[in-house]
């Protein structure tokens, strides 16, 4: 199963189970449309009817609020954005309502919802690029998780739709596997078994996707695959790579990258959000001040230069950190 | 028209007007003596909206608010102890003095916490019409914000979605010509703001803000509209603040003559005079309802000043729903 | 009306639309080959509203766009050469290949670079506005924007300040009907988006899109105003895409018959039969024009194919402006 | 001279230097008003008239958005957000747009513009209290700069004015000594020389408010102060303090950083930003990779917890870092 498929039998399960939880968004599913910009809600709308998967004027101020005030009186929405960089479009909403309501009354109201936002550079120039994760881990009262594989995208949205929080799931356009038109020229689409009977997968929990001694490397999404290639490159020249995804940022399952570096006093954070400030600043930074002494290295981020993403491809695979420039950077990590 | 409404309805309407006067006006001593964190922005003479508005509403519609949020919570049921505890920061106000004054409310009466920032709150009264038509609840919530409101872009995004989907949504603009120093006239082109409805197809009205039973014919209307399914209405409530925009204003900005004027036909004078004039009680009568409500007002200031501080560790919880004790 | 223009005119308009046409052509043909990154996002059907608007502005007048700005951009003078090295992703191309389709542009010549956030645009527009006014120019700006990109708030915010500021901003609503799958029909209740100036005090034209004299000639009058001080112009040009709204998109959501409607008002075929109709030029002569711009064409992309790629280090300059080489 | 006073100061001599200078804003200076939420542009419009003193209808979205076409196209806009949370309504404006237009137009277009934003929390609840460094930090293309002092104020500014890029300007309103009726309670209002000769001060220099030789504090804006006053108790106590104040964080010095620590071998980060992901995990993580040798202890961060920010002053006191929790956390520093 794809992720696309698998965020959409997530929709759809929790959907049939509570009639609470409802889609809105631009062009998730118009007769004879997309599913949204990645097909994850095609055809739901045969289902559960167009008043549940609510196509939307192109309003995103308007989706993020009222995905707010639908959650706070007893509706559970799933918004999204089609690409991610609109989140800034909606960030009022999300910063200052999504994230405060629960806490500036008290502790009495409660935003269960969730927004869902591709991220990722796919040769589309500065204003469809942008991995966002460095926005919204910095927001206070949002929760943020980043499923890579589809048995994780299911269990993560499941979890993420029955949690009484905001939750902002990021997901990767490289990654859906989005059949027929929307699939994308560079994609890696991995397709991941996902089992018949209902899971799901708590926050918090990181994933190992590869054990090893040397190095840890903690990265997410896309990044993972990357760091998959470097590290099999890297086996071959005797250096042997733990790598973690983290799942969920918000909260963040820091247990597991001090068990491993404790292993294997090297530490590399990979991510596809601009170095400054990026979600691996706070995983460096946190890891910097609770458990420096399990390390015998300099803590290396790899990131994507902070420039906006430059549109020619030959540039764009230039920031966005490859396996190629990881195994380079690991490798200097070895010798440092 | 006027002849239509019942005597005592005028009465509770006075009443609840009296109560936010008073109210207000309690806060701004309150708030000179220093006792107060924050800032204060204030709601004398716009007491007929929020009390016109809300008056017919049940505990289960909604309401939101903006940074003037005091006369729409006392209107839509938040009780007085509650907030002035909440202005006194203290563990016993609305919010448990998380919130503060610009975000006061009461989800169990239907109050949404206040949103402060301007048009904040109208894409959430969307989310909430929504969910009370996707409940299949016959609720409606009535959406209030100012005159500087309908710059934003919050606003228009929120009126087109409301049309669309018939949702039971009343936005009531309270148009009292300023938005914090500006005069509406330095900041569109148009003379009134309800035509601002016809670019989504939703049917407006302008009404005398000041007029607390005009308001509330009007509110009746829109109300009927949206709870029996035929959608949206946009209200523009002609009013003016009596009070500056928060503390300390002078309002410098405004011209004497017309404050002269607005201040003439006050929302309270209005209302008692016609309750005198039609002889629905007597002024005996009406200052020991007046009374009570004094007393309700300085029982609250009892209330909140003898309540305990938060601790501070307090502000480490419900950044995530706990579970709503 | 139409009798009014001179004849050499309408074959200059008839060759800019005809270039549009045409260049989108041949990058969808090229994109489909997959030599070209990214997505399209294309004009073919709106090439009337492109040429019609920015036709008679000078070079020192400025134009905003949109995720679809290839039309507006040749129109406005960018060079096929430079859009198309572009395309490629080239070193050469109007943004050094760090823009891309969405981003076309040149400054030089009053072409913003092309932004593609729905209503992004918009208030940009409105400071280049400001900086023709401020600047004591008579400079005027053409921005576009899609029917689409009037739900967003940037639209409404914009259009407000350009009213009361009076600048020489026109804004020229393409209304093809849809915006990406969804019909304009489903979001917006009401019939005309130009009715939507009324909410700002900003006079407003509804024009025959497909028709480029229509187009040019209330362009004119809106042009005229704008120079003139006089202000805001809001026009809505009624058009159709013919082309998908992206890549790989069949149109599935469109209605056969509406379509077939629409395609038969074609700009170029309304253009070209009018000159022939009128006898501006012969049909030989048309053609040799016509073959003259694919010409033009097939040297772009000769020119974009044999352009260099930037250095992969190239995406590391102009974070921060380095003097504009 | 207070530092509303400077910034008025520097925006004046600015706007007679160069006619493309000009302001808006809401409320900037109506007749009768308040010259912005914190008085700095009061009384320009008697000099410059309503032309170049552009009063804005309440629309966050349009005053970034203008600035960013007056910036491109000859004019040089100085904006501003009463409060610094506004900012999320903009938020696409200043990442898409500010942020990227000079790269995505390969260099050809500048965006020479200045937007201003009051933050730090003075009991008006979650709305009106929020530090944002952390998040215009990672946004490429901008710079953004935090003056902490008045000489620091006009000069900072000045610069900010000519450069021709967009830069962010965080202003602490407790430190604006803004005066009459738009005084703050709890203000601490510096007041500082300021030299009668034009002056300038270059972006990405720190300055040493304070030498010491055991702990390292960076820290900006309000913290500034309040480290100098956990100094002074640290002082009593034998613990030696030395302070760099970044003055701009994008550039950043990383150099005056560098040195202090080879000194002092211990790093503390002082912010008002909430913690996860403030700016402070930047400097944090970039020292973790850059200079960890030079460090015998972990790097310590001291940030607002991760909440919204509280009404209560009791909590606001409690969540916003003070001179006491510095001092406590420093002891523990030099005892790890
Ligand atoms: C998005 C945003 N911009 C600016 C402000 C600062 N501000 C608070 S109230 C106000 C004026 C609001 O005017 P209006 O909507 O007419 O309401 P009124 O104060 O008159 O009740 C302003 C500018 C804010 N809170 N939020
Ligand atoms: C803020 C934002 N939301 C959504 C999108 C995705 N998107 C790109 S084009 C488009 C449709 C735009 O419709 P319209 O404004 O009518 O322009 P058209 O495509 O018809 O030219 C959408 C939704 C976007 N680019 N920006
Ligand atoms: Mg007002
Ligand atoms: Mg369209």
């Amino acid at each position: 199963m794809s992720i696309a498929e698998a965020l959409r039998e997530a929709i759809k399960e929790e959907m049939r189970r509570d009639e609470r939880v409802f889609c809105l968004g631009e062009d998730i599913d118009v007769e004879g449309g997309f599913g949204g910009a990645f097909t994850v809600t095609l055809g739901l709308s045969k289902e559960f009817g167009h008043e549940r998967i609510l196509d939307t004027p192109i309003s995103e101020i308007m989706i993020a609020g009222a995905a707010v005030g639908a959650a706070m009186t007893g509706m559970i929405p799933i918004a999204d954005v089609q690409y991610g960089d609109f989140l800034f479009c909606m960030m009022d909403q999300m910063a200052n309502n999504a994230g405060k309501m629960t806490y500036m009354s008290g502790g009495t109201v409660k935003v269960p919802m969730v927004m869902r936002a591709p991220v990722g550079a796919t040769t589309r120039g500065a204003q469809h690029a942008q991995s966002l994760e460095g926005f919204f881990t910095h927001i206070p009262g949002l929760k943020v998780i980043c499923p890579s594989t589809a048995y994780d995208a299911k269990g993560l949205l499941k979890t993420a739709i029955r949690d009484e929080n905001p939750v902002v799931v990021f997901e990767h356009k490289l990654l859906y596997g989005s059949k027929g038109n929307r699939a994308e020229k560079s994609a890696l689409s991995p397709v991941g078994e996902v089992p018949e009977e209902e899971y799901l997968i708590p926050f918090g929990v990181a994933a190992i996707r590869r054990e090893g001694t040397d190095i840890t490397i903690v990265a997410n999404l896309l990044m993972i695959y990357r760091a998959m290639e470097a590290a099999a490159i890297l086996e071959k020249e005797g250096i042997s790579v733990e790598i973690i995804d983290p799942r969920t940022l918000v909260p963040f399952d820091y247990e597991t990258v001090i068990n491993s570096i404790k292993k294997t006093s090297r530490l590399m954070i990979v991510e596809e959000d601009t170095r400054r400030n990026g979600w691996g600043a706070e995983v460096a930074a946190q890891i910097a001040e609770d458990a420096i002494y399990y390390l015998d290295a300099p803590i290396k981020r790899v990131a994507t230069y902070d420039v906006p993403i430059p549109f020619a491809p030959v540039m764009e695979n230039f920031v966005v950190p490859s396996a190629q420039r990881i195994a380079e950077e690991a490798r200097k990590l070895m010798n440092s | 028209m006027k002849e239509k409404i019942d005597g005592q309805k005028v009465l509770g309407l006075y009443e609840k007007m009296f109560l936010i006067r008073k109210y207000e006006e309690k806060i701004y001593f309150l708030f000179l003596e220093g006792i107060m964190p924050g800032t204060i922005h204030q709601s004398q003479g716009q007491e007929a909206t929020a009390v016109g508005m809300l008056y017919d509403l049940r505990k289960e519609d909604y309401m939101t608010s903006t940074h003037r949020p005091a006369g729409h919570c006392l209107a839509k049921g938040v009780t007085v102890d509650s907030m002035m505890a909440e202005m006194f920061a203290k563990k016993t106000g609305c919010c448990k003095g998380k919130g503060g004054a610009m975000h006061t409310g009461d989800i169990s009466v239907g109050a949404i916490p206040a949103i402060a920032i301007v048009g904040g709150g109208i894409p959430v009264a969307v989310g909430v019409g929504l969910s009370c038509k996707m409940r299949k609840t016959d609720n409606v919530v009535v959406c209030f914000f100012g005159d500087g409101a309908t710059n934003e872009g919050a606003f228009h995004e929120s009126l087109n979605a409301a049309a669309i989907w018939n949702l039971p949504v009343i936005f009531a603009c309270e148009n009292n010509l300023y938005g914090a120093s500006t005069h509406i006239r330095q900041v569109t082109k148009i003379k009134d703001l309800a035509v601002r409805g016809d670019a989504y197809g939703i049917p407006w009205e302008i009404v005398d803000g000041n007029d607390v039973i005009k308001v509330n014919e009007a509110a009746i209307r829109a109300i009927e509209r949206a709870r029996n399914g035929s959608g949206t209405t946009f209200l523009e409530l002609k009013t003016y603040r009596r009070s500056g925009h928060s503390r300390n204003d002078a309002c410098g900005y405004r011209d004497k003559k017309e404050e002269k004027e607005w201040f003439e036909k006050d929302p309270l004078t209005i209302c008692k005079n016609y309750i005198l004039e039609k002889k629905i009680t007597t002024l005996q009568k009406l200052e020991e309802l007046e009374k009570k409500v004094l007393d309700e007002i300085d029982n609250a200031v009892e209330y909140a000043k003898s309540s305990p501080y938060p601790e501070p560790q307090d502000a480490l919880t419900d950044v995530y729903f706990e579970g709503g004790k």
